[in-house]
């Protein structure tokens, strides 16, 4: 096992709030990596544009920071072309539920070799307060002043029927949980889906720190491979909250094993293929 | 001599099976080839064509008069059977009517010979009659073709298409046309192939594609060899993951490339600005189909060229790459592909239907003639800077993975190392590295391809498979003793502009285009290159050499 | 007279708060005023700035070197200290250095006076004392404010503006700026308050949209008023949902827009072109920022204006609207609405940030001056051809629900009753009709705004918010005697071309413009209009006037 | 109950193949829309492109045939603005679970009075025979020689997770069932997720309409309110396959009910709203 440190930006400054629990997810995902005995060099954390989206400018690793909800394609491409690089995803709930939740559905589908952590404030932050579709019915954001009209989206249920390979949920309030869960979704070989809850201090003032800390229950002996359990787990919002690994489906993923990278470029043989269109005199 | 074939009928009648029997069987007679398609967005039904232009010289285009016409419905002998050439052979399976064609039940004379279903082979008989060829290297030509499908099959085929053969025998209609005497070595391709195959002699290790007429059969292609090739394949489920990941693996290092037509292409716009910022080389085949929206989805136009150019916002630099015939697309692609490495930014090569669909013969493709050029690699030190600030823009380029770098790529405005700033001097200092790369893509843009009248009265500017169209027209033309040139821009952005310039330097210049607008025109406006007009059709179908002669003897007056 | 006040800090001390308490009560006092934001990415922290220009002139642009920059933050005096006027006023929190400002510890006399959160309170009372207005009035303006927030919050506050008055007496820095004798009647509102308002008295009764900088101010204003207005709002999954609703509401009759910056917009493209073709009136406002790509999301700039123009696959007929200032961008709204529906095309209204979040007192604006055209309306028949040829390119329209009519919208080449088709002739009719449309909205396309010398030697044309910096820049320069005139197109597509060509006739012409590669410059190429060259600025910043004026100077040299 | 003839289109030219599974699909829609008492004016029935997309133009109805994947935001901006008209869509299942995955997501969410009609021939048909999403793994496609490497996506489990208001699963094999099915989908005021077994006699030679014709099986006692049994009849597959409405979930709309159209154009009185920006000099 690594140190965390090697993952350490140059300095600390962010662009995030003081409070946000985006820091914990920061230190978390370094604590995971460096406990899965990675290097900087042979991970690549994909990120969308929000808070979330920033987080890989924060410490040190390959890092593709595409636009807002392009994250799992992008990653995708990445984990297609180079198998050897472990990928993971980062970004915020309206990037990944929002914008992005075609790209959820079709790389559940997919059940490729990557980890997929959405950094879940129940709200757009960046752009300063709307409702997520994670956001509760009811919910007053700048675009809904009378409340969202629609229930929250659950990513965890979506993430069952799909059939992951793992889902889990985490809390920013609880930095070990966490990093111990991106550890599993790292060393699970499929797609891992980690909903984590993160409070937003500036614009949800509903599900704050305390709120969760009230709340959060860590799972104990529950059976992930437990589907309708699992379920009944993902339903499960209000007094009590479950978090750690809710689900694993035993899907393994298709991902590739060749690196199309290392090898020279290598161009197809079209000789061969040319020879066929040869007109033969007769 | 030219003599045009045009097979007619609906879809699923087996026209594209037979006419490229029919190619082949040709082509092995030493003949020049020329085909091209026009079939609607349906998969049974409809009318459709398949014409086969045969010549002892090399052809770019078809002929808008078929001298055989031969109809496998009744409605498509209504609607195509007034396209005859005037002394052409009309074939229809009746009833018979006042515009003098002959009746072919072929139907009925496949079932008497084992099937109906081998209406096609009489068909292909009947053509075969016609031309004059022997019936036993036709019937070679099937039994090659239906080898997989047992001994009875390729029989009865055998018979259907003697059976057509000697009907037309009967009825006088043998044209005995003599192939060549010394053939040139040819390949027969069509257009679609040769991009595939261009962009897998280029080194293309990942392609993923959402499918869209008339892009669809480059992927199918490249997926049928990808095995054997090491070519990664992915389906996206739309066009957005499909740039996307194209970018994902262009960022891993490996040649990537998506294809598409013009809706999924509006799709990918936001990503191709992204690749222009995090400057990530990728390739974007765009075949156009006319629009606007869904339009005419199986026809061809050329109404693009604007928006490819200016799609995404924000200014970021980009080159657009448009072959002019089934040759040239396989060597132009391997171009897309080292200008993108290169320059590590966005390449369009910009086709349509007519060239994608399109069947030729061509001289060998050779892909011996094929450089690859990889971009400019940086040593993977800790403190590696993707954005390293250079002179001509490009930084060093090191693939994620290697110790002890990182790589960092990002769509936001960053400094040298790829991370976020909002300073104005940074942003201005990655904007101008950046655009310097604008400036090397300009200083190697392809130069224009002249034929024609070396001192001309009229030049006639022309890009993507049009070009095919007008250098017959102005060849024909010339050998009329008309003062015309022709200029085919390989490269339309950026252009070729000094020698452009010379071109059309004091001449009367007229572009001529697949579109409503002239938008080639206006690009050379927007350059400060005046144009006088443009020769333009807009209804679906290819320019045709006639109506460009036309034209072009108007502007003269 | 005028006067520049900067106050600089981090996201989160209540910049804007402040700012628009001080806004509105030199506002009362009958001062002519024009306020600016820069602010970072981020919600806490970095380093943002409001600046207010005070005038007894109307304004209509910043100044880049304000007279009083009060810091509140130690990083924002860095960074911001240097912009200072010569004979400026330079506050900060401290510790003092060797730039000669004086130090202000806001929070720590706010905690006297009751709590660290009323620094901005102190900092009011600072430029209160500084423009010698009386400190009850800003007492007044702020007991309004924080009514809401109890009496002891009022009193706080008020105490802390008192200090911070108190504290600038004492440092004797008052400027003594005597408001206007008869100031003229004035509203004061934001750029994006201006859309809004604008489309509401249009009629506007459907709006769906994406979040994107700078464009939600737009979106989140008319869903704050939308009850009482009888607007549906509706916050869309992403941007492609957003244009798709409105273009389902525009096809429902109701008139519907959408918001977004370039990224946004770059992904509607694909329906913008649908919209062209099923001709469904949309109103798509792009507030842009620097690109490419996610660039600098704050920030301000003019880079998409060849992407919008050409924007989506196809030709098809649309128009470009670009107010230049607060006060035009309520007029321009409306209009853009009636040419949605007259000719049943998109029509984009271009903004960027710098208008966006700025505001002015502008004459009042009044809804009285706004007319409302419908679209041609039909007849509801059995037999309603929603496609009908016209001459005018205009078809008739219904409503969906309108018995017996049933009403067809397609984004496949259709026939007038809106039916697939595939031939040739239908396909260019309705190609003609279309295009037909886009002669009208030229033939009635607004004219340049022009102003300056009426013999110039150099002619500045420009757009967008930099209207408001050439406007400024070139009265300057006539008053120096300089002849030199401006020109500001509120339409950009069609363009004025007759007008535009008057005014542009054997004269030296530039474009400015707030982006790297010239676009109005290339856009007038294009349509045959030669400039010389472009002012331009890319830093993510707009242009000052300074420097244009340094521009203007080196090119009549 | 009117005539279902009111929706035929003048004449009965399809761009079809003979024996598609879409003809059938056609007639249930005319035969529900009659059955619901509507008239061509009063319904808008909302299409993509794909073979699936044309089906409007062979039937006479208020029609907005739009983008391939874009039938769902359209339809909402549609019922948004006139509650009054009755809103139905039909694509394909490449349409609707490809290209338009993310609106469907949140077309479930939203929960809009709409009946939502996929024509799932579990292939893309007008572009030749490509793997759609629910392709079933291995499938081969022009693209996917070797076969799909995904499993197929269940619209039916996503349906009931997201409580759509009424999921259901019709075959072009039982044209009557089918057309009560639509008819309930239209009747119930809420979104209506419909997604019928249609073979492609031309691309898809594994699930025939003589693969179905042996397997499916009308539900009887089925209770749609239940949502344990209703994921278990959802992912029922194989010898077995269930027609019928698998869940209901009583989720009631939250579709506005004024008709904007209707209304004069009004515009808002901005009057009230300008007054607030009038400068009181003091
Ligand atoms: C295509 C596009 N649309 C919109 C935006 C503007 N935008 C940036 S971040 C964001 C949402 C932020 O919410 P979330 O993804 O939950 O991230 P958070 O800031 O809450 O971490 C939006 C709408 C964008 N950058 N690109
Ligand atoms: C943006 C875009 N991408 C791709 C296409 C091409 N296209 C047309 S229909 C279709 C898929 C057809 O499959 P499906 O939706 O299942 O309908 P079916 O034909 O099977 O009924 C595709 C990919 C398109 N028209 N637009
Ligand atoms: S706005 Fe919310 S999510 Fe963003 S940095 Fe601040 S606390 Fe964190
Ligand atoms: S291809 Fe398949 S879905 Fe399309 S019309 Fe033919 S049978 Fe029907
Ligand atoms: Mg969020
Ligand atoms: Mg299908």
């Amino acid at each position: 096992m690594s140190d965390s440190k090697q993952f350490a930006a140059r300095d600390d400054a962010t662009a995030w709030c003081p409070g946000c629990g985006d820091f914990a997810i920061l230190e978390a995902i370094k604590m995971a990596l460096a406990e899965s005995g990675l290097s900087p060099s042979k991970a690549v954390l994909v990120s969308g544009i929000g808070q979330a989206g920033k987080l890989p400018h924060y410490m040190r690793v390959n890092t593709f920071n595409t636009i807002h909800g392009r994250t799992l394609p992008t990653a995708a491409g990445i984990k297609l072309s180079n198998p050897e690089l472990t990928v993971l995803t980062v970004g915020g709930d309206g990037d990944g539920y929002a914008e992005g939740g075609n790209h959820l559905l079709h790389a559940l589908r997919r059940n490729l070799d990557m980890t997929v952590i959405v950094c879940d404030n129940r709200v757009f932050g960046l752009t300063k307060g709307q409702a997520s579709p994670t956001s509760e019915k009811g919910r007053v954001g700048g675009i809904t002043p009378a409340g969202t009209a629609y229930p929250d989206f659950n990513p965890l249920l979506l993430g069952i029927v799909m059939e992951a390979a793992l889902v889990a949920r985490g809390f920013s309030g609880e930095k070990e949980h966490l990093a111990d869960l991106v550890a599993q979704g790292i060393n699970t070989p499929g797609l891992a889906l980690i909903d984590i809850l993160q409070p937003c201090v500036s614009f949800n003032k509903v599900n704050t720190w305390q709120w969760y800390r009230q709340r959060v229950d860590k799972l104990e002996d529950h059976q992930p491979e437990d589907r309708e359990k699992a379920m009944e787990l993902a339903r499960q919002w209000g007094d009590n909250i479950p978090l750690g690994v809710i689900y694993k489906s035993g899907r393994t993923s298709p991902t590739p094993t060749e690196n199309l990278v290392t090898a020279e470029l290598n161009p197809a043989d079209v000789d061969k293929l040319l020879d066929q269109y040869r007109v033969n005199q007769t | 001599m030219e003599f045009n074939i045009r097979l007619c009928g609906e879809a699923g009648q087996g026209l594209q099976t037979i006419g490229k029997i029919l190619l082949d069987g040709l082509a092995g007679q030493g003949w020049e080839l020329f085909a091209h398609q026009e079939y609607e967005s349906r998969i049974r039904g409809g009318n459709s064509y398949f014409q086969i232009a045969v010549s002892s010289q090399p052809l770019t285009c078809h002929n808008p008069r078929p001298d055989l016409l031969v109809a496998m419905s009744a409605q498509s002998w209504q609607q195509f059977g007034p396209d005859l050439a005037e002394d052409g052979i009309g074939i229809h399976p009746g009833p018979e009517d006042d515009k003098g064609g002959l009746v072919l039940d072929a139907a009925a004379m496949a079932s008497e010979a084992g099937s109906a279903k081998m209406a096609s082979a009489v068909v292909a008989g009947v053509v075969w009659s016609v031309v004059g060829a022997p019936l036993e290297l036709l019937q070679k030509q099937l039994a090659g073709v239906f080898a997989h499908l047992g001994e009875e099959m390729v029989e009865n085929n055998k018979k259907a298409a003697a059976v057509g053969y000697q009907w037309a025998q009967q009825k006088n209609i043998n044209r005995e046309l003599s192939p060549p005497q010394s053939p040139r070595q040819r390949m027969l391709l069509r257009g679609n192939d040769a991009v595939a195959l261009g962009a897998m002699a280029a080194g293309l290790k990942f392609i993923s594609a959402y499918p869209m007429t008339p892009a669809t059969s480059i992927v199918e292609y490249i997926a049928a060899n990808a095995e054997a090739a090491g070519i990664r394949v992915e389906q996206a489920e739309d066009e957005i993951a499909a740039i996307n990941m194209a970018l994902g693996a262009g960022y891993a290092g490996v040649r990537a490339m998506t294809a598409t037509s013009g809706g999924g292409f509006a799709l990918m716009v936001e990503a191709l600005s992204l690749a222009g910022s995090a400057e990530v080389p990728v390739v974007v085949v765009n075949g156009q189909r006319p629009g606007p929206s869904t339009g005419m989805p199986t026809r061809t136009e050329q109404g693009d060229l604007l928006f490819v150019l200016h799609g995404g916002h924000g200014d970021f630099p980009r080159a657009v790459l448009a072959p002019g015939s089934v040759e040239e697309a396989f060597y132009l692609v391997p171009h897309a592909f080292n200008l993108a490495e290169k320059y590590q930014t966005p390449v369009i090569v910009l086709t349509d239907q007519y060239l994608a669909d399109c069947f030729a013969t061509v001289e060998p493709l050779d892909s011996g003639e094929i450089t690859i050029e990889r971009p400019k690699q940086g040593k993977p030190s800790a403190d590696y800077r993707r954005y390293q600030v250079t002179e001509d823009g490009i930084s060093p380029f090191v693939p994620p993975g290697s110790e002890p770098a990182v790589v960092v790529a990002v769509g936001d405005e960053h400094d040298e190392e790829g991370h976020l700033i909002e300073d104005g001097p940074t942003r201005v200092a990655m904007m101008d590295k950046r655009m310097a790369k604008a400036k090397g893509l300009a200083a190697e843009a392809l130069e224009p391809i002249v034929q024609g009248s070396d001192n001309p009265d009229l030049v006639l500017l022309t890009w993507g498979s049009t070009w095919g169209v007008v250098s017959q027209a102005v060849a024909d033309m010339v050998s009329e003793g008309i003062a015309v040139r022709a200029v085919h821009l390989p490269q339309l952005w950026p252009l070729p502009k000094d020698k452009l310039g010379e071109l059309v330097k004091d001449v009367n210049v007229y572009t001529v285009e697949n579109n409503y607008s002239g938008q080639l025109a206006r690009l050379l406006a927007m350059e400060g290159i005046t144009t006088l007009g443009s020769i333009k059709r807009y209804d679906g179908r290819q320019l045709e050499v006639p109506e460009v002669i036309k034209a072009a003897r108007e502007v003269l007056k």
